[in-house]
């Protein structure tokens, strides 16, 4: 009892390390991919080859003043950034990252929890995600800010159905919700992306507006809306939201990685377990570039427009690949 | 084991709490809460009684409370935004009128 | 037969937390902090169910109750800007006391009802069954023997999707908005 | 493949009811293809029929669609019997159906109820096919009303025109009346078969009196007599011929394939079913063979002094039912058979042709504004060159019709023919000789009328502006024309004499049907007769053409006042009108004058019922009302009125919280109560 309790909260600190040292590279990461693309340099000064300039980044935006609105809600405005943060790392507590491993003498799974519902617990998590946000723009007491939350929360509502309908794909392939299963089942098959393209694509486009990044980085549109919800926001705060944003980033590839692209599988994973992490790493990382590579690329969309794409494209081609899937499971088995 | 009986009390009183929000609010939203909450403690009774009786039946009612709590809060939200469009107002009590 | 120890603190804290959120409803003057109270009591129901051993049900709970309809409301507070209502002038005198009496005498005759009925835990034999309350048993249970009331709650759903789209509807706010200026 | 039988039935139900729902919406074109394709896939049912029974060895198969009566006892499915008898029919009738169904497109090109016409169409089919397949005799009756009422509708689809605009109509509505005459005699010889065989199927009733015949001899004399007077009036015999010619009032589509190729084929396929009652009942068929052959000579006599092109042909078909009737009555079953199918063939080509004559010269009126009777013979003449198709196939249905070596109407009147010579001469019946010299007689006739028609019509020179400048009709028009032409030509080889196809085909329903041997005596003399006939006809007619459309007919010289006893009819329908309608109209209009208006209307009802009525009702408004009832319900308004002021309005705030709180009032109440009890 005392035994598990003490794996699952290394488990948590490890993942929760693994995760803020993620968020503080993929910053960086970001920046560099930019300046490549763009054909500069980029951060070069703090460290070799910039390195430590996400320590830099830290350092000065504790140190930067916290300013408080003057008509806020005082404890929502405070409440706002930690509730955006918190689902975007618990979500991650059902992925699993690699096949069980022999340490100390015991079995450990690599993963904090392997529930029977996990599929259900991250769409659970991530409706619940919305409520940084909308109260991040409500309690500002900033126009900008309540219409930059408003949109976002539509947004994100909108694109959870198809969200939730692209994983029904991966869900009746395996027959179970449980991650861990799904995995193994496409140990069985193949990746499931081959199964189910249109699915894996919708989740990506879904999960994209999920993250209010480019294209749908929407409620932060600069141009009508300066910053969107955390215009008013400051220093570490701030810096809360944009962790909140870019764990997440992490968490729907790693989602994706789970779902369609054979999680923690790879060669010679069965006799060693510790590669399944590194398949697991790179997979991931692959989906990041390609999120970063697509807000560089792509331009914004308009807000009617991602709504009209949203309800009117991506929904129906969602239902349609679920009928689909369906029906082939039931036809050919 | 916690007993069915401390659920049972649970739901009591959050039910007494719904029904105490639907009596003395006016504000229609935090009385469609309330309604909510009235809801939600009868599915904790039925999720209390289903693991009482070893019969999943409970839990499959609370899914179709679910559903039907999910339909009336549509439609009752968009006659919210409706009256208040008409009256500027969500005090039930301004709505006492059939006159619209 | 008691619960141990650490199950009933559990039960106590969580079940202290969920009438303090339900209470913080009713109380609250602004409508946000009402939602967000009820966000947190269903949260802790979400829970109550998970040790119930309803898996399923908690995150449907969370994915409806907490995830959807909560921030519909949330949204429609913001939306109307109706989060501190005006008080008017109030000619409901014997409502409150009334009321009152009536939440209490409800109370006590639940009391009397709950408390009368013993203790009792239930059949643990069902419950520690594997499947119990795990999505294919529930699955397969509402597609057999509830297939009926199931068919008919989509038709709700679609209904309430209809009522909901043609009460707001665009043609209609267009001329609301032209006939009264208040917004 | 005997499960594919219902479809036939199916198939026109299914065109039908699409016409009749979306046909005003369909446009001409679909209407046509919908009811065409329709009979014509009930056609391809009805033929993979024929190799379903081939295959099964020609083993009767019975096929239940419904339950329908069931009774104690007597039980009435709706079933389906394939036999060789019926398939035959089957064919028959889906086959010239189809042909004109295509015809009729053409025909009806622009017709306001357009889209009607092949509902009623299509119903007929229904119904006809309903009559052929059916398994008992109630089955068969519902499809023998039901052509009856398509019969009805369709001779007065334009029920707007005819003398006084209403002789369509009358010619429809004495059709029905007639046929309901033959219908009585049926119902009452069903009634009958029924209480002594306790059944309707057919199997039950015809094993009955075949194994009781010496027992039951006098009642299958009454039967058959009374199914006589059924098949009388669906097949137009003395003496119920006389609505068939009114009937020609229907489109010629109509003509055709009712009143030519199917329905009154119904009153022969009936007396053919039930083949072996009568087979017990000889002065029956006796009767029956008389009746048939005094028929074939009489219309023959009609038709040698009529105008109109289809009254002629209306009568020529009585004429040649007449024939089949008689060679029922000689027992000879295969023959009739084989003449109806032949008769269909040729029958429906010359009724279709004549229409096509008739569409062209109304063509013609429109064209010169000459607005003559498009029908009337004396005025056509000439048409040949200017119709060259329908020309030609007129023709050969005319020859087959006449009974010329080697058209289909030569083999099967021929058959006929030699069984009355048979009967007579061989088993010297003297009935067999009469019915012989009747027909032979009628035959000759035959010949001549068609001869008078045909160079009345064709030859010569036009007779008026609208037949000078007739057209020949578009292709949807004669090509089932040229289809009927070949059958009518090659039609009489699937029986000929020394093959017997059809009898032994026919065989596999009743044991003792079977064909008769060629003889040479009787072809070579009906041939003989029939080409001097011709020749007769072409002395008469060709040689000295009418003048115009007025003259006198040449034949009024030879034949003088007996040419205008046949012209008009023999009188039978003044006879009629004398003895039954006559005494039927001052019986209606004594129950309507005297009975009904004089004594129930103004003596019952408004002497005795109404003022006592006006009295009782005085004193109750008055009075009683007004004083007594009146007082105390506006009492008992003003008191409710003063509760709901008074008390219900306060409660009615129009708070929801206030009703919330009555019904939490009402819940807490509930549960003390449960919990007190």
């Amino acid at each position: 009892m005392i035994g598990i309790a003490i794996e699952a909260l290394i488990k948590s600190a490890l993942i929760a390390f693994v995760l803020l040292t993620a968020f503080a590279y993929l910053t960086f990461a970001e920046r560099k991919i930019a300046a490549l693309m763009q054909v500069r340099k980029g951060p070069n000064r703090v460290g070799p080859w910039g390195l430590l300039q996400p320590a830099a980044d830290g350092i000065k935006l504790i140190f930067k003043e916290e300013v408080m609105p003057a008509g806020a809600d005082k404890v929502l405005f405070f409440l706002a950034p930690i509730l955006t943060m918190i689902p975007a790392i618990v979500i991650v507590a059902v992925i699993p990252v690699g096949p069980d491993v022999e340490l100390f003498g015991r079995t450990i799974r690599l993963g904090i929890s392997d529930l029977n519902v996990g599929l259900l617990y991250i769409l659970a998590i991530a409706s619940v995600a919305v409520y940084g946000i909308v109260l991040a723009g409500w309690s500002s007491a900033n126009k900008y800010a309540l219409l930059g939350g408003l949109r976002a929360s539509a947004q994100m509502i909108s694109y959870e159905i198809a969200l939730g309908l692209s994983i029904i794909g991966p869900i009746m392939l395996a027959g179970t919700l449980s991650l861990q299963g799904i995995v193994q089942a496409q140990q069985s098959s193949t990746w499931y992306v081959i199964w189910q393209p249109l699915g894996a694509m919708i989740f990506l486009i879904a999960g994209l507006a999920e993250l209010n990044r480019a294209p749908f980085d929407m409620p932060e549109a600069e141009q009508e809306l300066t910053a969107g919800y955390f215009t008013e926001y400051s220093g570490m705060k701030f810096s809360l939201f944009f962790m909140g944003e870019y764990i997440k980033m992490v968490a729907v590839s790693a989602i994706a990685t789970t779902l369609f692209f054979g999680g923690y599988l790879g060669p010679f994973v069965d006799k060693l377990p510790w590669l399944g992490i590194l398949y697991f790493a790179i997979k991931t990382g692959a989906f990041l570039f390609l999120m970063i590579w697509i807000r560089l690329t792509l331009p914004r969309l308009r807000y009617d427009q991602l709504m009209a794409f949203g309800w009117k494209v991506l929904l129906p081609l969602a239902l349609f690949n679920v009928v689909i899937t369906a029906v082939v499971i039931v036809f050919v088995g | 084991m916690i007993p069915t009986s401390y659920y049972l009390a649970l739901s009591v009183i959050l039910f007494a709490i719904g029904v105490a929000g639907v009596l003395l609010r006016r504000n229609a939203i935090i009385l469609f809460m309330a309604i909510e909450l009235m809801l939600n403690s009868a599915n904790l009774v039925f999720v209390a009684y289903s693991r009482q009786f070893g019969a999943l039946d409970g839990q499959i009612l609370v899914f179709f409370v679910m559903t039907v709590a999910a339909a009336e809060v549509a439609v009752g939200l968009a006659l919210i935004v409706t009256i208040f469009r008409s009256k500027a107002s969500i005090d039930v009590d301004d709505i006492s009128m059939l006159k619209g | 037969m008691l619960p141990n120890i650490p199950e009933l603190v559990i039960f106590l804290v969580l079940a202290v937390i969920a009438v303090a959120a339900a209470l913080g409803m009713l109380a609250s003057s602004n409508a946000i902090y009402s939602a967000l109270f009820l966000v947190v009591n269903f949260g802790v129901v979400a829970t109550f169910y998970l040790l119930l051993g309803a898996p399923f049900i908690a995150m449907a709970q969370v994915t409806v109750y907490a995830g959807a309809i909560m921030v519909l409301f949330l949204f429609v507070i913001m939306l109307l800007g109706a989060e501190k209502m005006k008080q008017t002038s109030h000619n409901l005198l014997w409502q409150k006391p009334l009321s009152i009496v009536l939440i209490v005498l409800l109370l006590s005759i639940s009391f009397y009802v709950v408390l009368g009925q013993g203790v009792s835990v239930g059949s643990d034999l069902m419950q520690n069954a594997s499947g119990y309350g795990s999505p294919s048993a529930i699955g397969t249970l509402l597609f057999q023997k509830y297939l009926f009331p199931f068919e008919a709650t989509s038709i709700l759903l679609l209904a309430a999707m209809v009522g909901a789209v043609v009460l707001t509807g665009v043609r209609r706010q267009r001329r609301r908005i032209r006939k009264s200026r208040r917004l | 493949m005997f499960e594919l039988v219902p479809f036939i039935l199916l198939f026109p139900v299914l065109g039908l009811l699409t016409n009749l729902v979306f046909g005003r919406y369909l446009g001409e074109r679909f209407v046509g293809i919908i009811a065409s394709g329709a009979v014509a896939a009930s056609f391809i049912v009805s033929v993979i029929q024929v190799f379903a029974l081939v295959n099964n060895n020609f083993h009767v198969e019975t096929v239940l669609v419904a339950d329908w009566i069931t009774i104690g006892k007597m039980y009435l499915p709706w079933q389906i019997r394939v036999d060789t008898l019926s398939v035959t029919m089957m064919v028959l009738v889906t086959g010239v159906g189809t042909l004109i169904h295509i015809y009729a497109v053409g025909y009806m090109h622009g017709d306001k109820r357009f889209a009607r016409f092949f509902v009623y169409l299509n119903l007929f089919v229904v119904m006809m096919l309903v009559l052929v397949a059916a398994d008992n005799y109630l089955m068969l009756f519902v499809g023998w009303e039901g052509v009856g009422i398509c019969s009805y509708l369709l001779i007065g689809f334009w029920y707007d025109k005819g003398d006084d605009n209403l002789g369509n109509a009358r010619a429809g509505r004495k059709a029905f009346v007639v046929n309901r005459i033959g219908d009585f005699g049926f119902l009452i010889a069903m009634f009958m078969i029924f209480g002594a065989v306790g059944s309707l199927q057919f199997d039950a009733v015809l094993y009955y009196f075949e194994n009781h015949g010496m027992e039951v001899g006098q009642l299958a004399t009454t039967i058959t007599l009374l199914l006589l007077v059924g098949a009388a009036g669906k097949s137009a015999q003395i003496p119920l011929f006389v609505w068939l010619p009114d009937a020609m009032a229907g489109p010629t589509p109509v003509s055709a394939l009712i009143h030519a190729a199917t329905m009154v084929t119904a009153g022969i396929y009936m007396m053919v079913r039930s083949a072996p009652i009568y087979a017990i009942a000889p002065s029956s068929q006796m009767t029956v063979a008389l009746l048939g052959a005094g028929t074939a000579l009489m219309a023959g006599t009609i038709a040698l002094a009529q105008w109109d092109i289809k009254r002629v042909l209306a009568y020529s078909t009585i004429s040649q039912l007449g024939f089949m009737v008689a060679a029922v009555g000689l027992g000879a079953h295969v023959a009739a058979m084989f003449h109806l199918i032949t008769h269909a063939f040729f029958k429906a080509l010359l009724f279709l042709s004549a229409g096509s004559v008739i569409h062209g010269v109304e063509h013609g009126a429109h064209k010169s504004d000459d607005h003559c009777d498009p029908q009337d013979m004396r005025n056509m003449g000439g048409l040949k060159d200017k119709m060259k198709i329908t020309f030609g196939v007129y023709v050969v249905g005319a020859i087959a019709l006449a009974g010329i070596f080697p058209l289909s109407g030569f083999w099967s009147k021929d058959e006929i023919l030699a069984d009355a010579w048979h009967v007579g001469m061989v088993e010297g019946h003297w009935h067999g000789m009469t019915v012989y010299i009747l027909l032979a007689l009628a035959a000759v006739i035959t010949a001549f009328y068609m001869t008078r028609q045909i160079i009345l019509v064709f030859f010569g020179s036009s007779r008026s502006a609208a037949a000078n400048h007739a057209a020949e009709n578009p292709p949807t028009m004669t090509v089932p024309l040229i289809g009927l032409a070949i059958l009518s030509i090659v039609g009489g080889g699937i029986n000929l004499p020394w093959s017997h196809t059809l009898g032994s085909w026919l065989e596999h329903t009743h044991h003792f049907f079977h064909g008769i041997d060629f003889n040479l005596t009787v072809a070579l003399t009906s041939t003989a007769l029939a080409v001097a006939s011709i020749f007769v006809g072409f002395i008469v007619y060709y040689r000295r053409p009418l003048e115009s459309s007025t003259a006198p007919d040449p034949l009024m010289s030879v034949l003088g006042p007996s040419l205008k006893f046949f012209y008009n009819k023999w009188y039978i329908d003044e006879l009629y009108g004398t003895t039954f309608v006559r005494l039927y109209e001052w019986k209606a209009r004594f129950l309507a004058f005297k009975v009904d208006r004089d004594f129930w209307h103004d003596f019952v009802h408004n002497q005795i019922i109404l003022k006592s009525f006006k009295n009782v009702s005085g004193t109750l408004s008055g009075p009683v009302d007004r004083l007594g009832i009146n007082k105390f319900f506006d009492g008992l308004a003003y008191s409710v009125h003063n509760i709901a002021v008074k008390v219900l309005r306060p409660v009615q705030t129009g708070y929801v919280r206030n009703y919330a709180l009555g019904v939490m009032l009402g819940v807490v109440m509930v549960l003390g109560i449960m919990l007190i009890r």
